[in-house]
């Protein structure tokens, strides 16, 4: 608190637009209000006043009303999306509403942006609310942080979220929840926000669970199917796992560090010894964090499930924003992290490992949805590649460019599926809508999504000048100068040293890069080329999506097309060098600088042969699928025979799931049943001691009431008995 | 506020008049009974409104404590003592500080949900349930309140008997069972507290022999060598222990639960359970601090808590029936009070009375819901349910957020607590803290699977297709819970502040007077 | 003449016992106990000699006590005859529970 | 009777009665005849009312001849009769032979201890002054107003307690003596 700022007290940013950085979570609070009551008000019947009176009056008074309740219950039968031609009766104002919000507060970041820009800000806007836990010493308050690195996560959650917000209007405009998606989709941005711009880690940890909850509520969206609401369970059960790990690190650092706030992490953690083991031990738990929310191993498993939610929600949830908190938190924590060598390696090792295994999975999926999620956590595994290795800001352009692609590329697939969805709706085939053995040739009926879903697929492969290409780059880049000097190359790794483990990193990343290139461009063949599988009757009803959904996906095309302007490496002077390594400076520059050590810039030419590499590595990806594969050799799914051998193992993703299921989670189950639950609880404390301690008093009544002969004269005996040994007791006592 | 209260001289009635007004309640509802004979059931309506009445007229007036209390003072706030058995140095005495304070306001807003919960449930021998439910009322606060060992002890033992009846009534199929097993568990502990409570009595004596229950002096004046203080403690632990529940005591509660009706449940989940870690915090922990600063003392109850609380919260995991999952969920969340009081940092004692609260809020709506929907449905077996959202859409909102808040999502109030405790204790007992930190996920893993199986998943049960959505009544007792889980999450600061001050001298008294135990850092950090 | 009173309130007293002791007769058994009444209140009397009236006072209430005792004893006796045509004690387990 | 010749006088009719009543309490014991047993404890009743009388307590004596002697146990000979229980049954009511050994030493025992506990002076009430106390002394003791005094004062309730007693054992002696139609 000794470094908060209020705004009075002069920070540049104190009179500006920036004051009013509280009304950016409002707003999008305020459309979930207004759509939340719409959704409730549109759905909820007034029971009667005595609930327990009998169903009778209530039969007669159902089936007058005419409802559309009905619609729900037979809407939701098979499949997501069925769409019902009837709209929902608030659609209009919902439709105001929900994306409303988001462009109101977009607007408002550009402004903010634009008012950041204007003024030389070293220090970060620190604007307190109130009190929130004060106890103690410890003192956390509800304040908000505006500084440069939470500007870019502002912009991109805003700017894609209105995007796909705009693009929900259409790909959800029969559906009955309509409202209640909106109320979601506002309410996770609200969280979002929160998550990006608390001022101290609790505050991004309600960001933080905040999101995951509108992530479970928005996977079991349709919640009438059983799949859907399981996957919702396992993405917040799973995401509590990482919690806990971020709550330890939490715990950890103010039982060591002594604050919670970012303001004075810097100065704060200078108590703690460089590398040391409490350091590091808050960094990976931090980092445990981080593998729950964005799905790196070992806790990946939820996302490829969370594609049972709407398209759009995994465009914005599950590609651009949500799974990239986990980025956000480490270059948010950049200088915890750059303290711990270890645990810095360990990010990058796993978030190499993750995109190797996930890119590896995404070549046998089926599921259009799938291998974007794959590739997702591939893709995220970059990310933490970056941040690991001590490239804050080269994660965080990664994060930015994959926005833009993957929210491309997922939106590009919901309208995929939502014509899919259509056709199969008006000729009413139950078939699958979202495996890519039922589509094919889409091309030729959705010409504008191919060409854009194309843009993005060059991106995330990494073909120049495409945006991902400039950021995959500069992560690879920097994980090459980084095994050569610096921190990281120095330490070691349960043993192993560090520029080995970077290099072995290293190596991974350009196959996963490779492997990303074949299965995005198998992806793209299936979808798009080659013969229609979709049926005969189907395909006279497949056709563009309406312009509210292909308009957004124009924007994410232009982003993804020219989005690696925003940093262009100094090799490539085609525009401004480095604009956002320039911007994030305050934020990430002493941690980078600490991790880039003493070492020098790589030799300029090896950095052309680097990128070389990395070019003709996605160029013969590209190829090799384009050279291999066969679309016109599929057949529908229905079709379809069981894959063998190792493709097998690739389609059942390695039986992670299963293990998964096998390993812990059954096992767990069975414990407490049989072990805790009837053994301990029933068995042992209400057996033996409970039932046990009234059963030995009932037998000693037993053995009293064998005593009660009823005869008097028996008693008579008794008690003379008992009188001479009173008064024996009390005469020899003396 | 303040000067309103003062000219009314708030301070000098409210406590005797919250202990008597429940009281004379219940005699007046218990003569109503009687005056209207066989056909006494035929007059519920009014009888409810009546009662109803009165619990809001209580709930009103102890309002005023949240501004009248100086929850900053040492001294006993709103104090009021008159002798009562002289000769055996028994006073009435009762006084509140910012800890009882909040407890007391829980349970006097938390009544009168209980009495509209049952609104149309309670069907028979209507009179003596209301009664009981006034007696019982008088008999929980009176356990905050009192100042005086017996006179706790009276109230303590005052709230056993209208619940025991309460469940054997009005109760389920094995109800008998239940209601036995509550007050013999309860009874067993409590025995062995009287015990201790004449021993202090007699301990704290002045010169010419008279004995003195009177807390503040027991707690002054009561020489105790190190070896009274372990039994003692022993004692009135047991007691507390069994109230709280911890493991292993804690079987009574899912049985009770299970059988009692939805009031009962309430009752029983939002503020009997409270009385145990109260106790704790009030009589255990400051009378006898060499013994719980005593190490292996400190770490059996610490290991009992957070096996509590991963225990309770695996067992629930597997319930079948839905009110035994929440009150095997009640142990796991107490386990968390348990483990923030036995931390002992001004974090971990704020956080388990935070928790305290929350429960209560959170646990109490958890089980009005189970009863509405019992109401209707006449089952709590989750498996019976499935797809509720659909004809319920209301219903299932709000039973998601008060699920949430008993998960402990931020943003709702169990966040908060759970945070606290953790955090706290983490500086004092780190590795307990870690594995207490656990029950995040198995929390979220009952409560989220219970309420997939609940609300979503197919609608198949012909059944479920008629349940009728709730009524206003039952939406308007939910939404002061809604309201005050939303609000003791995002803006706990105030309750917390009440409980700063009381919370902080506990900390400093036990730590001071149990160094002998070895306080370890912990004593320079309270200031 | 204390003590010789005082021995023979305990002989008879111990009589009374050894009659309690040794029959069945529901009849007997009872004045066996009226027995040992009148062996407390020679008691009584012998010691009010020493303490005052008190004493004597108390060998009227005991008297009253024994009368009570007679009828309601007697009573039952009748009622548990009439029952089971027997006052031996031996077949008479009512308070069996 | 406080003149120098009375010790021999009185000690010899005290032994007398006490003798007296001692042999018919164990002819009381073992006869085998209801009847015979009732007659003899009349007679036991009769010589205790003679040794009350000795002992200065004349009230308590006459109460023990009106109440005892003839309310009482003619009470008891009217139900031993009612019930023609008076003939002594083929078999003894008398247990065995052990059973009376043993029961004899019960009572020897007790009377051991009895005066044993004396001796040892265990109940300081038995420290017995030497000297009796005035009342005692002056020969008012048994006359009716010394009882009658704290028997309305101190003990009234106590008294009016027993009057209670009484109607409690008639109405119980009326309704289980009662015929009920009902029974089994």
């Amino acid at each position: 608190m000794m470094n908060a700022q209020l705004p009075e007290t002069g920070h540049p940013l104190a009179d500006t637009v920036a004051r009013f950085v509280w009304l950016l979570p409002l707003l999008p609070l305020l459309g979930f209000v207004i759509n939340g009551a719409l959704a409730l008000g549109a759905v909820a019947k007034i029971g009667p006043d005595d609930p327990s009176a009998g169903h009778d009056h209530h039969d007669a008074h159902d089936h007058g009303s005419g409802h559309d309740d009905h619609g729900h219950g037979h809407g939701h039968g098979h499949g997501h999306g069925d769409h019902h031609p009837v709209r929902h009766e608030y659609a209009g104002i919902v439709s105001l509403v929900g994306p409303g919000v988001l462009l109101a507060t977009f607007g408002l970041a550009v402004a903010m942006f634009l008012a950041m820009r204007g003024v030389n800000m070293e220090e970060p806007f620190v604007l307190q609310l109130f009190r929130w836990m004060p106890v103690g010493d410890l003192k956390i308050n509800a304040a908000f942080q505006l500084d440069q690195l939470s500007m870019v996560m502002v912009l991109i959650i805003t700017g894609i979220g209105s995007l796909i917000h705009i693009f929900s209007v259409g790909y959800m405009q029969d559906d009955p929840g309509y409202p209640r998606y909106f109320a979601y989709l506002n309410l996770f941005v609200f969280f979002m926000l929160l998550l990006v711009l608390g001022a101290n880690y609790p505050l991004m940890f309600v960001g933080w669970e905040g999101v995951g909850l509108c992530s479970y509520l928005l996977i079991g969206f349709w919640f009438s199917e059983e799949a859907n609401a399981n996957a919702g369970k396992k993405a917040f059960i799973v995401n509590r796992i990482g919690d806990f790990g971020f709550l330890v690190a939490m715990f950890m650092l103010f039982a060591n560090v002594g604050t919670l706030d970012y303001a004075n992490m810097a100065e704060a953690a200078q108590k703690l010894p460089m590398g040391g083991a409490v350091i590091t031990a808050i960094c990976l738990f931090f980092f445990l964090g981080c593998t729950g929310k964005s799905a790196q191993i070992p806790l990946y498993v939820w996302l490829p499930d969370a594609m049972a939610g709407p398209t759009p929600v995994s465009a914005l949830i599950h590609a651009a924003t949500m799974v990239t908190a986990g980025v956000y938190l480490i270059a948010r924590s950049s200088i915890l992290f750059s303290m711990a060598p270890v645990a810095s390696l360990t990010v990058a090792l796993v978030g190499g490992l993750t995109a190797l295994f996930a890119a590896t999975i995404g070549l046998k999926q089926w599921d259009i949805k799938k291998v974007l999620a794959y590739s997702t956590v591939s893709q995220l595994g970059y990310m933490f590649v970056g941040v690991g290795v001590g490239a804050y800001t080269a994660g965080v352009f990664h994060l930015m460019t994959h926005a833009f692609f993957k929210a491309l590329l997922f939106l590009g697939s919901g309208s995929v599926i939502f014509a899919m969805h259509r056709a199969y709706h008006a000729t009413h085939n139950h078939d699958d809508a979202q495996d890519m053995r039922n589509m094919g040739g889409l091309k030729k009926f959705m010409p504008v999504t191919w060409g854009l879903m194309w843009i993005a697929t060059l991106a995330i492969a990494g073909i120049p000048p495409f945006a991902g290409f400039f950021s995959k780059d500069e992560i690879l880049g920097t994980v090459f100068a980084r095994a050569n000097a610096g921190p990281l190359s120095t330490a070691t790794l349960l043993g192993v040293p560090g520029h080995v483990v970077l290099l072995t990193v290293y190596v991974i990343g350009l196959a996963s890069a490779l492997l990303t290139a074949i299965y995005m461009t198998r992806m793209m063949m299936y979808t798009f080329h080659g013969p229609n599988r979709t049926g005969e009757a189907e395909r006279s009803h497949l056709a563009e999506a309406p312009w509210i959904m292909t308009g957004p996906l124009v924007v994410l095309g232009l982003l993804s097309a020219f989005g690696g302007w925003l940093n262009l490496p100094e090799l490539l002077p085609i525009g401004p060098i480095g604009t956002l390594e320039h911007w994030l400076e305050p934020v990430v520059g002493v941690a980078t600088a600490r991790m880039a050590g003493s070492g020098e810039h790589v030799a300029v030419d090896t950095e052309w042969v680097l990128i070389g590499v990395a070019v003709a590595i996605a160029v013969i990806g590209m190829s090799v699928a384009f050279a291999r594969l066969k679309p016109a050799a599929l057949v529908q799914k229905s079709a379809s025979p069981a894959s063998e051998g190792f493709a097998k193992v690739l389609e059942h993703k390695y039986y992670v799931d299963e293990f998964y299921d096998d390993a812990i989670v059954q096992p767990v189950k069975g414990i407490s049943t049989t072990v805790l639950w009837k053994g301990v609880d029933a068995g042992i404390i209400d057996g033996l001691f409970v039932n046990g301690s009234a059963a030995f008093t009932r037998a000693l009544g037993w053995m009293g009431a064998q005593l009660q002969t009823g005869q008097v004269g028996t008693y008579a005996w008794v008690l003379v008995i008992g009188v001479l040994a009173l008064l024996g007791a009390f005469t020899s006592g003396r | 506020m303040n000067s309103f209260l003062d000219s009314i001289g708030y301070n000098n009635w409210i406590l005797p008049v919250l202990l008597l007004l429940p009281l004379a309640g219940a005699l007046v509802v218990a003569a109503l009974g009687m005056a209207a004979g066989k056909g006494a059931d035929r007059k519920t309506p009014e009888l409810r409104r009546l009662v109803l009445g009165i619990f809001t007229l209580e709930a009103v007036l102890s309002l005023g404590m949240w501004w009248s209390v100086n929850v900053g003072s040492a001294d006993w706030q709103a104090g009021f003592a008159v002798p009562w058995i002289p000769a055996w140095g028994i006073r009435f005495a009762v006084g509140v500080d910012g800890i009882s304070m909040t407890l007391i306001l829980l349970t006097t807003l938390i009544m009168p949900l209980a009495v509209l919960g049952g609104w149309t449930s309670i069907r028979e021998k209507v009179h003596s349930y209301y009664a009981l439910l006034m007696v019982l009322t008088t008999g929980m606060l009176g356990v905050f309140m009192a100042l005086d060992l017996m006179l706790f002890f009276v109230m303590w033992e005052l709230m056993l008997v209208p619940m025991y009846l309460i469940i054997g009534v009005w109760g389920g199929q094995r109800r008998l069972y239940a209601s036995l097993k509550f007050f013999l568990y309860t009874m067993t502990g409590s025995m062995l507290m009287l015990v201790g409570i004449i021993y202090l009595g007699t301990q704290a004596a002045d010169i010419a022999g008279h004995p003195s229950f009177a807390y503040d002096q027991i707690l002054h004046n009561a020489q105790l060598s190190p070896a009274a203080q372990l039994w003692l403690f022993g004692a009135f632990a047991l007691a507390f222990a069994v109230k709280v529940p911890m493991f292993p005591f804690h079987t009574w509660l899912p049985d009770a639960h299970v059988e009692a009706p939805t009031a009962g449940s309430v009752i029983l989940a939002a503020i009997m359970l409270k009385m145990g870690t109260f106790g704790f915090l009030r009589y255990a922990l400051p009378l006898f601090p060499s013994a719980a600063m005593n190490p292996t003392v400190r770490a059996l109850i610490l290991t009992l808590a957070v096996v509590g609380i991963v225990y309770g919260a695996l067992v629930a995991l597997v319930q079948p029936d839905f009110k035994k999952l929440v009150a095997y969920s009640s142990v796991s969340h107490l386990g968390f009070v348990m483990l923030g009081i036995f931390a002992l940092t001004p974090q971990s004692v704020q956080g388990a009375l935070m928790v305290n609260l929350s429960h209560g809020v959170s646990t109490g709506a958890l089980f009005l819901m189970i009863g509405m929907v019992y109401e209707r449905r006449h089952t709590r077996l989750i498996a019976d349910y499935g797809g509720i959202a659909k004809v319920m859409p209301v219903f299932a909102t709000l039973l998601t957020v008060v699920c949430l808040s008993s998960i402990g999502v931020p943003g709702t109030n169990g966040f908060i607590g759970e945070f606290l405790v953790l955090i706290g204790a983490f500086r004092s007992q780190p590795v307990y803290a870690v594995i207490a930190a656990t029950a995040v996920i198995f929390a979220a893993a009952y409560l989220l699977w219970a309420l997939q199986r609940i609300i979503y998943n197919p609608l198949t049960k012909p059944e479920n297709e008629r349940l009728q959505d709730l009524n206003w009544r039952e939406i308007g007792l939910l939404i002061p819970l809604i309201a005050a889980i939303i609000w003791m999450g995002v803006y706990p600061a105030p309750v917390l502040e009440k409980t700063s001050a009381a919370a902080n001298r506990l900390i400093t008294h036990v730590h001071q007077a149990g160094n002998m135990a070895g306080a370890g850092m912990m004593g320079e950090e309270i200031k | 003449m204390l003590a010789e009173s005082l021995a023979l309130s305990a002989a008879l007293f111990a009589i009374g016992v050894v009659g309690v002791l040794t029959r069945r007769n529901a009849m007997i058994v009872f004045m066996c106990v009226e027995l040992m009444l009148n062996a407390v209140n020679l008691s009584f009397v012998a010691l009010s000699r020493l303490y005052g009236a008190t004493g004597q006072v108390f060998v009227i209430f005991v008297m009253t006590v024994a009368a009570a005792e007679a009828a309601v004893g007697l009573a039952i006796v009748i009622a548990i005859f009439r029952h089971k045509k027997t006052v031996d004690l031996q077949n008479i387990n009512l308070l069996r529970g | 009777m406080q003149n120098e010749f009375v010790p021999l006088f009185y000690g010899f009719h005290f032994y007398l009665f006490g003798l007296i009543a001692l042999a018919s309490a164990i002819l009381f014991v073992t006869r085998k005849s209801p009847v015979a047993a009732a007659l003899w404890l009349v007679q036991t009743m009769f010589a205790l009312a003679a040794l009350y009388i000795m002992m200065d307590a004349q009230f308590v004596g006459v109460m023990q001849i009106l109440v005892y002697a003839g309310a009482i146990m003619v009470v008891f000979l009217f139900v031993i009769m009612l019930l023609n229980l008076g003939h002594p049954d083929e078999i003894s009511d008398i247990r065995g032979t052990w059973g009376r050994v043993i029961a004899g030493l019960f009572g020897i025992a007790l009377l051991a201890e009895v005066g044993a506990a004396s001796r040892n002076a265990l109940v300081p009430a038995l420290q017995l002054p030497q000297a009796p106390t005035d009342g005692a002394i002056n020969g008012t003791a048994g006359v009716i107003g010394p009882i009658a005094g704290p028997m309305f004062k101190e003990y009234l309730l106590a008294f009016e307690l027993t009057s209670v007693l009484l109607l409690v054992a008639v109405i119980g002696a009326v309704v289980l003596g009662k015929k009920s139609s009902n029974a089994r």
